[in-house]
C-alpha cells in the first residue's frame, strides 16, 4: 500500500512537470495546483497510514553502483511529511495570490512552478530514501530546485548573488555529506543507511567523528551558527511564499537529517549532547541578538529562523544527553520539545513571512524604518502578524509557549541530576532560553510596533492589497497556532510515538515520564484557555462599562508640541538604541551620522547598518584570501608560446630530476648526521 | 501601595495622602469617560485589559502557605513569567501604537529591562527548584525549609533578588521614578500617557496588584512552614514590611541614570548565580 | 573493415574537397555518417579481433568509439546548421567537412590501433586536420590560434616520438620486436625500468597536449576557442579521449612493472596542477567558450587523478570521461545559439538569455549542473567514486584540496552562467535578435539525458565493457 | 668515424647559439643535414638497401636542401630582418648551451646500459634541449621554426641509435620531419608572412586570459 502511494507520488510529479512544460497559455497554474494537491493528499494519507500501521520498508532494484535502493519510512519521516504537507498546502494557495502580479511572465512562472513541485517532491523523498547515492542526489535536486525558486526575481543583482551564495554553501554541505557516506561505504561497502548503524555499532568511538561530519553537513542547510550566513541573504530576495516554506520546512530538512543520523549512529551521546546543546545555545542567542538590529523585515525574520533552529537544536541536544545518560525523561522531553517546536516554528514562521509578503505587496519596501501605521490599511495582516509574533516570542496562549515549556521542563528536570557539569549546562540552557525569550520580545515589539502601528514614517504610499487568497490561508495557520496552544495534547500521542524511535533499544519504557509530560501540557493548554476566557471576560466588562461613558478622540498628547507627530515618532533604531549600546561589543554595527552643526544646518541624518561579524570572519575573509592566492597564478596562460613550451620542458626536467634531488638531500642529511 | 506612598511622604517630611488614596483614584478613573488618540487602533483599546488579565492570571498561580495556588502544576512559574510577559508585550505595542515620541521611549526601556530581568528570575527559581527538587511554586515553597546557616543566606539573597525584581517589574525607584513629571526619565508611567478613563483605571489597579503579588511571592519564603491561621496575619505583616522597605528604599535612594539601569539589573543576575552556586554547595554537588 | 573505413574516408574527403556542389556535399557526408556507424557496430561485434595486423578493438576502444559515434552525429548536424546560417561558400565548406571527417576517422583509428607507432601516426593526422578546422575563419586571431596549436602539438608529438625511441631502447633488453601493446604488456616485466621511466615521462608529456593537462594543455584552449563551436565540441571531447587512450595504454604497460607507483605520482601531480590551473582561470575568465575549455581541463584532471589513484578510481575514470564526452559537446553546441543571439563570446555583452531562447537557456542550466557534477548529473556518480578511491587510498589532504578547488570552480562557472542566463544585458538591440527554434536544442537534451542515464542506470553490457577495460591495468 | 661527425654536430650547436644572423642558422642547418647524411650512411649498415636509400634521400633532400631553401625564400619574400634578435646576450646563451651539453654528458655517464651508443645519446639530447632553449630565447617566429628543425635533427639522431633493429622508427622520424616541414612551413609560407611582415612572437600574444 505505502509502496503504491510512494510510486504514484513520484509519477504524478513527473507527469505534472511534463504537463506544465507543454501546457498552453492559461492552463499551467490550474494544472500545477491540481497535481500538487493530489500529491499532498497522497502524502498525508501515507503519513497517516504510517502512524497507524507503523514503520515499514521496501527495496527498489537499481543497476550498479547503487545496488538495492532502500525505501524506509517510520514515525520520524511521517511527522516531517505532515509538516511539509501543511506548509506547502498553505504556501501554494498564498503563492497563487502573491504571484498574481507576475501573471504576464508566463515562462518564468512555468519554471517557477515546475521547480516548486520538484522541490516538494524531493523534500518528501528525502524523508523516505535511505540509500546514500540516491539520498545525495535527491538532496541536491532539493537544493537546486530551491535555488531556482528563490531567484524568481532574477533580474535583480542581489537576488542572483544571494542565490549563488546559497547554492555554493549548500554544495559545501553536500560535499560534507558525501565525505560521510564515502566513509561508511569504504568501511562497510554498502550505500544503505543500515550500514551506518551496523558500522557505528562496531566502532562507537568513530561514531562521534562520523556524527560531527554529518552534523556539519546538515547544519549548513539548517542554518546553525556559524553556517547560517546564507539564510539572511536568501530569505529577503525570495518571493514571500518561498521564504515562508524555506524558513518553515526547507531548513527543517537539515534538522530531519540530524535526527535521522541520531536514530542511526550508535556512539557516546553524552559528548554529542553537550556539543549540540552548546552549538545550539550559541545559535539561538546569536541569531536573536542579530535579529534585533536588522532593518529589513524579512532579514529580521531570517535571523529569527536561526534563533528557532537554535531552540530546536537545544531540544535535540537535551534528547541526546537523555540517550547518553539513559534518562528517558530527558530524552522524551528533549526530542518531544524539539519536534513540536519544529512544527510550531514551521507554522508561525511561515505565517510571519506571508504577512511580510503582504506588507511588501502593499508598500513595495521591506525597510521597516519607512513603514508605520499599516494597521489602518492591512487590518487582517496586522492581526495575523501579531498572533505569529506572540507565538514566536513563546507567549501563552499560543503554540510557541507549549514547546518552549516542554524544553524548560526538560532543563529543570535536568537540573535535578546530580552531576555538576551537567547541572551547569542545564542552568545555562535555562538562562539562554530565558534570554532568547526576552530578546525575541524586544525584537517583535519593535518589528510589530514600528511596522504596523503609529504613523507612517516616510512617504511610501500604501495600497489596500489584501485579497481573499492572501489572507484566508493565513487565518488557517493562525487557527492552527491557537489550536496547538490551547489543545496541545492532540499532538502529544504522536510525539510520544516519534520519540520512541530514539530509544536506542534502551530497556526502560519512558511511558511514565512521557505521560507526565502529556498531563503537563494538558494543564498548560487548560491554563492558556482559562487565560483567554479571563481576557474575554474583562473585555466584556469593559464593553459594558464603556457603553455608558463619553468617548472622544484627540491628537496624541505630545507635551504641547504642535508639529507633525509622525516625524517625532520613535523609530526602530531608536527603539533598540539602548539595547544596541549594550550589545555593541558583540555585534559590529556600522554607524554613519550627520548632525546639525551650523546655525542653518543642512539635512541631518543618522543610519545604522548591522553587520554579521561571524560572516566577515568565517566566510568573507577566507574566501577573499583564497581568491587572492588563486589570482597570483593568472600569469600562466599569458599568450606567449615560448612560455608554453617552457612549461613542458620544466615539467620533464623537474620530474626526472626530482628523485635525484631527493637522493642528494638524503645524502646530505646523512653527511650532516655523521658530523 | 498606599503604604509605600505614605512612607515616602513621611520620610520626606510631608503628611501625604491617605493610605487608601490610590484606590480612590482608581475608582474615580473607572467612572470616567475615555479619550483616544487618533493614531491609535483597536489594539490600543484591548491592551490594558489583557495586561490586567495577565496580572490576575499570574496571581491565581501563587500559592499561600500550605494552600496551593488555584492553578498549580509542574513548572508553573515558567507560565507565570510568560503570562506576565504577554501582558507586557501588549502594553509595549500599545505604547507604540500611539505614535508618540515619549511612549516609544518608555516602551523601549520597558522591553529592555524586562528582557534583562527574566534570567535573574529564572535562575532564582531554578536554584530553588534544584534546592527542593520540585518545579512548581507550591511544592517549592511548601517543602522549602531552612536548616543550615548557608541556607539562610540563600533565602535572604533570594528574597533580596525577588525584591529588586519586583521593584524593576513595577518600575519603582531606583530603576524608575513613577512620580516624576519629566517624561524623559520615566519608563512605565510614560507608556500610559495616552490611556485614560477605564483603561488607565485598570492599569492603575494592575500595578499595585502586581506589586502585592511579588510581595506575596516573597512572603512565601517565610510562611512556608506556618499553619494557615498563623500564616495569614504573617502574610499581611510581611506585605506591610515589604511595602515599608520599598518605600524607604525609594525615599532614600536617588534614581539611577538610565544608562546605569542595565548594570544594576545585571547585578541581580550575578547575585542569583551566587545563589545557585550556594545551592550547589548545599547539595554537595561541587565536584 | 578498418581498411574500408580508411579508404572510404579518404575518398569522401577528396570528393568533398574537389566538388563544389551542395547536394553532393551533404549526400557524401551522409554516406560518411552511415559508414561511421557501421564501423562502430562492426568493431563492437568483432571485439578483440586483430585486423590488418595493427588494429585490435578492445573494450576501451569500443566504449570510446560508441561515445564518438554518439557525439559525431550531432556535431555533423550542427556543422551543417552552422554552414547554413553563415551561408558559407562551397569551397571552405567542403574543406571544413573534409577536415572534420579526417579528424573523426583518425581518432577512430587511434582508438582501435594496437600499436603505439601506428597510433602515433594517427595522432599526427589529427593535428593536421584539427588545424584546418581551427583556421576556418581565416583571420589573424584564428591564425594565431592555429599557429600555437600546431607548434605545441608538433613539439609534443616529438616528445611522444622520443618516448617511443626510449621505449624501443627498453625493448632492446627485453628483445621484443613489435610495438603492439599486447606484446609490451605481456613482456612488461622484462622491460628495463630506467628507459621505461623516460619513455613514460616523454609519452605522457606528449599526450598531455591532446588530453589537455598540465603542462602542454595551453594551446588546446586557444584551439577550442578559435574553432567553430561544432569543431570545438569535437576537440574538447573525442580528441581529448584519444589522448586519454594513449596515456591509458602506456600506463597499462607501466602498471605491470615496479615503476607503477612512480608513474602514478607523476600523473597525480599533473592532474592536480591541471585542476588548479582550471580553477585559477574559471574564476577570472570572461570568454564563454574558453570557460568551457577550461572546464574540460578540470575534468581531464579528475579523470587522470582517478586513473592514477587506481582501485575503483580506474573504473570511475573511464565512466567519467565517457560522460564528459556527452556533456561537454552539449554546451558547445548550445554556444552556437548563444553566439547567434549576442554575436559575442564575451560574458559582458551577454545576458538574460532565458528571455531570448528558453529551451537553450534550460540546456545551459542543466549543462551547468551536469558539468559541475552536481547530482542528478551523471558526472556526480563518477566523481563520487573517484573521491571514494582517494579516500580508500588514504589521500585525505589531496581529497580536501580537490574538493576546495572544485567548489571554487562551481562558483566561477556559476556566476558566469547565471549572468548569461538571467542578468539583463548592458546594451543590446532586441530587434535584431533572431528567433531560435527550440528544435536546435534537442540534440543537447538528448546528450545530457544520456549522461544521466549511463550513470544512474547503465546497461549491463556497458558496465561489463568498462570492467574489461579496467582489467587492462594490473 | 661517426663519433667524430657527431662531435662536430654538437659543436655546430655552439655556433648556432652565438650566431646572430638568420642565414648563419640556415647554413648551420644545411651543415647538420649533411652530417646527418654521413651519420646515417655509417650507422644504418644492416638495414635493407631500399629503406636505406629512402632515408638517405630524405636526409639529403629535406634536411639539407628543401627546408633551408624554403626558409630562405620565406625570409626574402617577407623581407624579414636578418638579425636573430635574441632576448639574452649571445655570450650567456653560449654558456647555457655549453652547460646543456655538459649536463647531458653527466646524465649519460649515469646510465649503465651496455648497448647504448653514448655519443648518440648525448648529442641528440643536447640537440633537443638546445632547440628548446633557442625557441625560448629568440624573438622571431622564424627562429622558432629553425630551432624546431634542430630538435628534429636531434631526434633523428636518437632514432639512428635503434635504427638497425627497427628501421620503422627511423621512417617514423622521417614522417615527423615531413609533417613538420609541410605543416609549419606551409602555414608560415602561406599565411603568417602575408598577415604580418617581420613576424615577432609579440604579435601573436593576443589569445590569453
Amino acid at each position: 500500500m505505502e509502496k503504491l502511494l510512494i510510486e504514484w507520488f513520484n509519477i504524478i510529479a513527473v507527469v505534472a512537470i511534463a504537463g506544465i512544460l507543454f501546457s498552453g497559455k492559461k492552463l499551467p497554474v490550474k494544472i500545477s495546483v491540481a497535481f500538487h494537491l493530489t500529491q499532498i493528499i497522497i502524502v498525508s494519507v501515507l503519513a497517516v497510514l504510517i502512524f497507524t500501521h507503523g514503520a515499514g520498508e521496501f527495496y527498489i532494484n537499481t543497476a550498479w553502483p547503487m545496488g538495492k535502493m532502500a525505501i524506509r519510512f517510520d514515525y520520524l519521516s511521517a511527522w516531517f511529511m505532515l509538516i511539509l504537507c501543511f506548509s506547502f498546502l498553505i504556501s501554494t494557495f498564498y503563492g497563487i495570490g502573491y504571484m498574481k502580479k507576475y501573471r504576464e511572465k508566463q515562462a518564468k512562472l512555468k519554471v517557477h512552478m515546475i521547480f516548486y513541485i520538484l522541490n516538494f517532491t524531493s523534500l518528501i523523498d528525502l524523508c523516505l530514501v535511505q540509500n546514500a547515492i540516491m539520498f545525495l542526489t535527491v538532496w541536491e535536486i532539493m537544493a537546486i530546485s530551491s535555488f531556482i525558486v528563490i531567484i524568481f526575481e532574477w533580474e535583480k543583482k542581489e537576488t542572483l548573488k544571494a542565490g549563488i551564495n546559497f547554492l555554493i554553501q549548500s554544495h559545501i554541505g553536500i560535499l560534507l555529506l558525501t565525505l560521510g557516506f564515502i566513509w561508511v561505504k569504504v568501511k562497510t561497502g554498502s550505500f544503505d543507511f543500515a550500514a551506518i548503524a551496523s558500522y557505528t555499532a562496531l566502532h562507537p568511538a568513530l561514531g562521534i567523528g562520523l556524527f560531527i561530519v554529518f552534523f556539519t553537513g546538515f547544519a549548513i542547510k539548517a542554518g546553525f551558527v556559524p553556517f547560517h550566513t546564507w539564510l539572511p541573504l536568501a530569505h529577503p530576495v525570495a518571493p514571500a511564499h518561498i521564504s515562508g516554506v524555506m524558513s518553515g520546512v526547507i531548513i527543517k530538512i537539515g534538522i530531519f537529517g540530524i535526527l535521522r543520523m541520531i536514530t542511526l549512529i550508535h556512539t557516546d551521546y553524552t559528548l554529542i549532547g553537550y556539543f549540540v546543546l552548546i552549538v545550539s545555545l550559541i545559535t539561538g542567542v546569536y541569531g536573536v541578538m542579530l535579529a534585533i538590529v536588522q532593518h529589513n523585515l524579512k532579514r529580521l525574520l531570517a535571523y529569527h529562523s536561526i534563533e528557532n533552529i537554535g531552540i530546536i537544536g537545544m531540544g535535540t541536544g537535551l534528547g541526546c544527553l537523555g540517550i547518553g545518560m539513559n534518562n528517558p525523561t530527558l530524552l522524551a522531553l528533549g526530542f518531544g520539545g524539539a519536534l513540536l517546536h519544529t512544527l510550531n516554528h514551521s507554522l508561525f514562521k511561515s505565517l510571519l513571512f506571508f504577512a511580510a509578503g503582504n506588507v511588501y505587496q502593499a508598500t513595495h519596501t521591506l525597510n521597516i524604518e519607512a513603514l508605520g501605521g499599516l494597521i489602518k490599511k492591512l487590518p487582517h495582516t496586522t492581526w495575523l502578524f501579531l498572533i505569529a509574533a506572540l507565538a514566536i516570542c513563546g507567549l501563552p496562549p499560543f503554540n510557541g509557549f507549549v514547546s518552549e515549556f516542554i524544553l524548560y521542563k526538560g532543563f529543570f528536570t535536568g537540573l535535578q541530576t546530580n552531576h555538576f557539569l551537567f547541572t551547569l549546562v542545564m542552568l545555562f540552557s535555562i538562562i539562554g532560553l530565558a534570554l532568547i525569550g526576552g530578546l525575541a520580545l524586544i525584537c517583535f515589539t519593535k518589528a510589530f510596533g514600528v511596522v504596523f502601528l503609529g504613523n507612517n514614517r516616510s512617504h511610501t504610499k500604501t495600497e489596500k492589497t489584501e485579497t481573499a487568497l492572501t489572507v484566508v490561508p493565513l487565518y488557517i495557520i493562525a487557527s492552527a497556532i491557537l489550536l496547538i496552544g490551547v489543545l496541545p495534547f492532540l499532538f502529544s500521542d504522536t510525539l510520544v510515538q516519534v520519540t520512541t524511535l530514539f530509544m536506542k533499544g534502551s530497556p526502560i519504557i519512558p511511558m511514565n515520564s512521557v505521560a507526565l509530560t502529556i498531563q503537563n501540557i494538558v494543564v498548560v493548554g487548560g491554563v492558556s484557555l482559562g487565560f483567554i476566557l479571563i481576557i474575554l471576560l474583562f473585555l466584556f466588562i469593559r464593553k459594558k462599562s464603556m457603553r455608558s461613558k463619553a468617548l472622544c478622540e484627540y491628537e496624541t498628547w505630545s507635551c504641547g508640541y504642535t508639529g507633525s507627530i509622525p516625524k517625532a515618532q520613535y523609530t526602530a533604531s531608536s527603539f533598540i538604541r539602548s539595547y544596541r549600546k549594550l550589545a555593541e561589543p558583540l555585534l559590529s554595527i556600522h554607524k554613519e551620522k550627520k548632525l546639525a552643526e551650523t546655525l542653518y544646518p543642512a539635512k541631518i541624518y543618522q543610519f545604522t547598518h548591522p553587520f554579521d561579524k561571524l560572516e566577515t570572519w568565517l566566510i568573507d575573509k577566507p574566501i577573499s584570501w583564497y581568491k587572492k592566492v588563486l589570482n597570483r597564478f593568472v600569469f600562466i596562460q599569458n599568450g606567449n608560446i615560448q612560455y608554453y613550451i617552457l612549461y613542458g620542458f620544466l615539467f620533464i626536467t623537474l620530474v626526472s630530476l626530482f628523485p635525484l634531488i631527493i637522493s642528494i638531500i638524503n645524502n646530505f642529511g646523512k653527511f650532516i648526521n655523521q658530523l | 501601595m498606599g503604604i509605600v506612598v505614605r512612607t515616602k511622604s513621611l520620610a520626606s517630611g510631608r503628611k501625604g495622602p491617605g493610605i487608601l488614596q490610590p484606590i480612590k483614584d482608581i475608582i474615580k478613573l473607572l467612572r470616567k469617560g475615555t479619550v483616544f488618540s487618533t493614531t491609535t487602533s483597536q489594539l490600543f483599546k484591548i491592551a490594558p485589559t489583557v495586561y490586567f488579565a495577565s496580572v490576575i492570571m499570574a496571581i491565581l498561580m501563587l500559592p499561600h502557605g500550605h494552600l496551593p495556588g488555584i492553578i498549580s502544576f509542574e513548572g508553573d512559574f515558567v507560565m507565570f513569567a510568560y503570562i506576565l510577559g504577554m501582558g507586557k508585550f501588549l502594553m509595549i505595542i500599545a505604547a507604540l501604537d500611539t505614535g508618540s515620541s515619549f511612549e516609544g521611549m518608555g516602551a523601549s526601556r520597558e522591553a529592555l529591562f524586562s528582557m534583562l530581568i527574566e534570567p535573574a528570575f529564572f535562575i532564582v527559581m531554578g536554584s530553588l527548584a534544584l534546592f527542593t527538587g520540585h518545579t512548581s511554586f507550591y511544592d517549592i515553597f511548601s517543602t522549602l525549609q531552612f536548616d543550615s546557616t548557608i541556607s539562610y543566606l540563600i533565602g535572604a539573597l533570594a528574597a533580596f533578588v525577588l525584591l529588586l525584581v519586583a521593584m524593576t517589574e513595577n518600575s519603582r525607584m531606583p530603576v524608575d521614578d513613577p512620580k516624576t513629571h519629566l517624561e524623559l526619565t520615566m519608563i512605565h508611567e510614560v507608556m500610559i500617557l495616552d490611556n485614560s478613563g477605564f483603561d488607565l483605571g485598570i492599569i492603575m489597579y494592575a500595578t499595585p496588584l502586581k506589586f502585592v503579588m511579588y510581595g506575596a511571592l516573597i512572603t512565601n519564603f517565610f510562611i512556608g512552614g506556618l499553619p494557615l491561621q498563623g500564616s495569614i496575619p504573617a502574610f499581611f505583616f510581611i506585605q506591610f514590611v515589604f511595602a515599608l522597605v520599598v518605600g524607604l528604599i525609594e525615599s532614600f535612594m536617588a534614581r539611577f541614570r538610565m544608562g546605569h539601569n542595565p548594570q544594576f539589573i545585571f547585578i541581580l543576575t550575578s547575585v542569583s548565580l551566587m545563589i545557585f552556586f550556594g545551592v550547589l554547595l548545599l547539595l554537595g554537588k561541587f565536584i | 573493415m578498418t581498411g574500408i573505413f580508411l579508404i572510404g574516408t579518404i575518398l569522401i574527403g577528396v570528393l568533398l574537397y574537389l566538388n563544389k556542389n551542395t547536394i553532393v556535399h551533404y549526400s557524401v557526408v551522409g554516406v560518411y555518417v552511415l559508414l561511421l556507424v557501421v564501423f562502430g557496430g562492426y568493431e563492437y561485434l568483432h571485439i578483440n579481433e586483430t585486423e590488418n595486423l595493427f588494429f585490435k578493438p578492445d573494450a576501451l576502444s569500443v566504449l570510446l568509439l560508441f561515445a564518438l559515434c554518439v557525439v559525431s552525429l550531432p556535431a555533423i548536424y550542427h556543422t551543417y546548421k552552422y554552414m547554413v546560417i553563415h551561408n558559407e561558400t562551397p569551397r571552405p565548406r567542403g574543406l571544413f567537412f573534409a577536415a572534420m571527417i579526417f579528424l573523426i576517422s583518425a581518432i577512430c583509428m587511434a582508438y582501435v590501433a594496437n600499436n603505439i607507432a601506428v597510433m602515433w601516426i594517427f595522432v599526427e593526422i589529427t593535428t593536421l586536420s584539427a588545424s584546418v578546422l581551427i583556421y576556418h575563419h581565416r583571420n589573424i586571431r584564428a591564425l594565431e590560434g592555429v599557429w600555437k596549436y600546431v607548434f605545441i602539438c608538433a613539439i609534443s608529438i616529438t616528445f611522444i616520438y622520443i618516448g617511443i625511441l626510449f621505449l624501443s631502447l627498453a625493448m632492446k633488453e627485453a628483445g621484443i620486436e613489435t610495438f603492439s601493446f599486447d606484446a609490451l604488456m605481456a613482456h612488461a616485466a622484462q622491460l628495463d625500468p630506467f628507459w621505461l621511466k623516460l619513455a613514460f615521462l616523454f609519452i605522457f608529456t606528449g599526450f598531455t597536449a591532446k588530453i589537455g593537462l598540465v603542462p602542454m594543455y595551453t594551446a588546446g584552449i586557444d584551439a577550442k576557442d578559435k574553432a567553430p563551436a561544432p569543431a570545438g565540441a569535437l576537440l574538447s571531447s573525442i580528441l581529448m579521449n584519444m589522448g586519454f587512450v594513449g596515456i591509458y595504454r602506456v600506463y597499462a604497460i607501466i602498471s605491470k612493472t615496479e615503476i607503477q607507483s612512480w608513474a602514478a605520482t607523476v600523473m597525480i601531480v599533473s592532474a592536480i596542477l591541471s585542476i588548479f590551473v582550471a580553477t585559477v582561470y574559471m574564476i577570472n575568465i570572461k570568454n564563454i567558450k574558453r570557460m568551457f575549455a577550461y572546464s574540460s581541463i578540470e575534468h581531464m584532471g579528475i579523470v587522470v587523478l582517478g586513473l592514477a589513484v587506481g582501485g575503483i578510481g580506474t573504473y570511475a575514470a573511464i565512466l567519467h570521461i565517457i560522460l564528459h564526452t556527452f556533456v561537454k559537446p552539449a554546451l558547445f553546441f548550445q554556444f552556437n545559439q548563444v553566439y547567434r543571439v549576442y554575436q559575442s563570446k564575451n560574458i559582458y555583452d551577454t545576458g538574460h538569455y532565458f528571455k531570448y531562447n528558453k529551451a537553450g537557456a534550460l540546456v545551459l542550466l542543466l549543462g551547468f549542473f551536469s558539468a559541475t557534477a552536481m547530482p542528478p548529473s551523471g558526472l556526480f556518480i563518477s566523481e563520487f567514486l573517484i573521491f571514494q578511491s582517494l579516500f580508500e587510498a588514504r589521500m585525505f589532504i589531496l581529497l580536501v584540496v580537490v574538493l576546495l578547488l572544485l567548489t571554487m570552480i562551481i562558483w566561477g562557472f556559476g556566476s558566469n552562467i547565471f549572468k548569461l542566463l538571467f542578468t539583463p544585458p548592458a546594451a543590446i538591440n532586441e530587434k535584431q535578435i533572431p528567433r531560435i527554434s527550440p528544435w536546435d536544442s534537442v540534440t543537447q537534451y538528448a546528450l545530457l539525458a544520456l549522461a544521466v542515464f549511463f550513470a544512474y542506470h547503465p546497461p549491463a553490457t556497458f558496465v561489463q565493457l568498462i570492467h574489461e577495460a579496467v582489467k587492462l591495468i594490473h | 668515424m661517426s663519433d667524430i661527425l657527431l662531435i662536430i654536430f654538437a659543436i655546430t650547436l655552439l655556433f648556432m647559439s652565438i650566431s646572430n644572423r638568420i642565414f648563419t642558422y640556415l647554413n648551420i642547418l644545411i651543415f647538420q643535414g649533411l652530417i646527418l647524411f654521413g651519420v646515417t650512411l655509417l650507422t644504418l649498415s644492416e638495414i635493407n638497401i631500399i629503406n636505406l636509400v629512402l632515408i638517405l634521400l630524405e636526409t639529403i633532400v629535406f634536411k639539407a636542401i628543401a627546408v633551408p631553401y624554403f626558409l630562405k625564400t620565406i625570409i626574402k619574400r617577407n623581407k624579414i630582418t636578418r638579425e636573430a634578435e635574441p632576448y639574452v646576450p649571445n655570450f650567456v646563451s653560449l654558456i647555457i648551451v655549453t652547460l646543456i651539453i655538459v649536463i647531458t654528458i653527466i646524465l649519460s655517464s649515469q646510465i649503465k646500459d651496455p648497448n647504448l651508443d653514448k655519443t648518440i645519446f648525448v648529442v641528440s639530447l643536447s640537440n633537443l634541449f638546445t632547440g628548446l632553449y633557442l625557441i625560448v630565447s629568440r624573438k622571431k617566429i622564424i627562429t622558432h621554426v629553425i630551432a624546431y628543425l634542430v630538435i628534429e635533427n636531434g631526434v633523428f639522431i636518437l632514432s639512428l641509435a635503434v635504427g638497425n633493429e627497427m628501421p620503422m622508427l627511423v621512417n617514423l622520424g622521417i614522417m615527423l620531419d615531413i609533417f613538420a616541414s609541410v605543416l609549419i612551413l606551409g602555414i608560415f609560407f602561406n599565411k603568417i608572412g602575408d598577415v604580418l611582415n617581420d613576424p615577432k612572437v609579440s604579435q601573436l600574444q593576443n589569445l590569453k586570459d
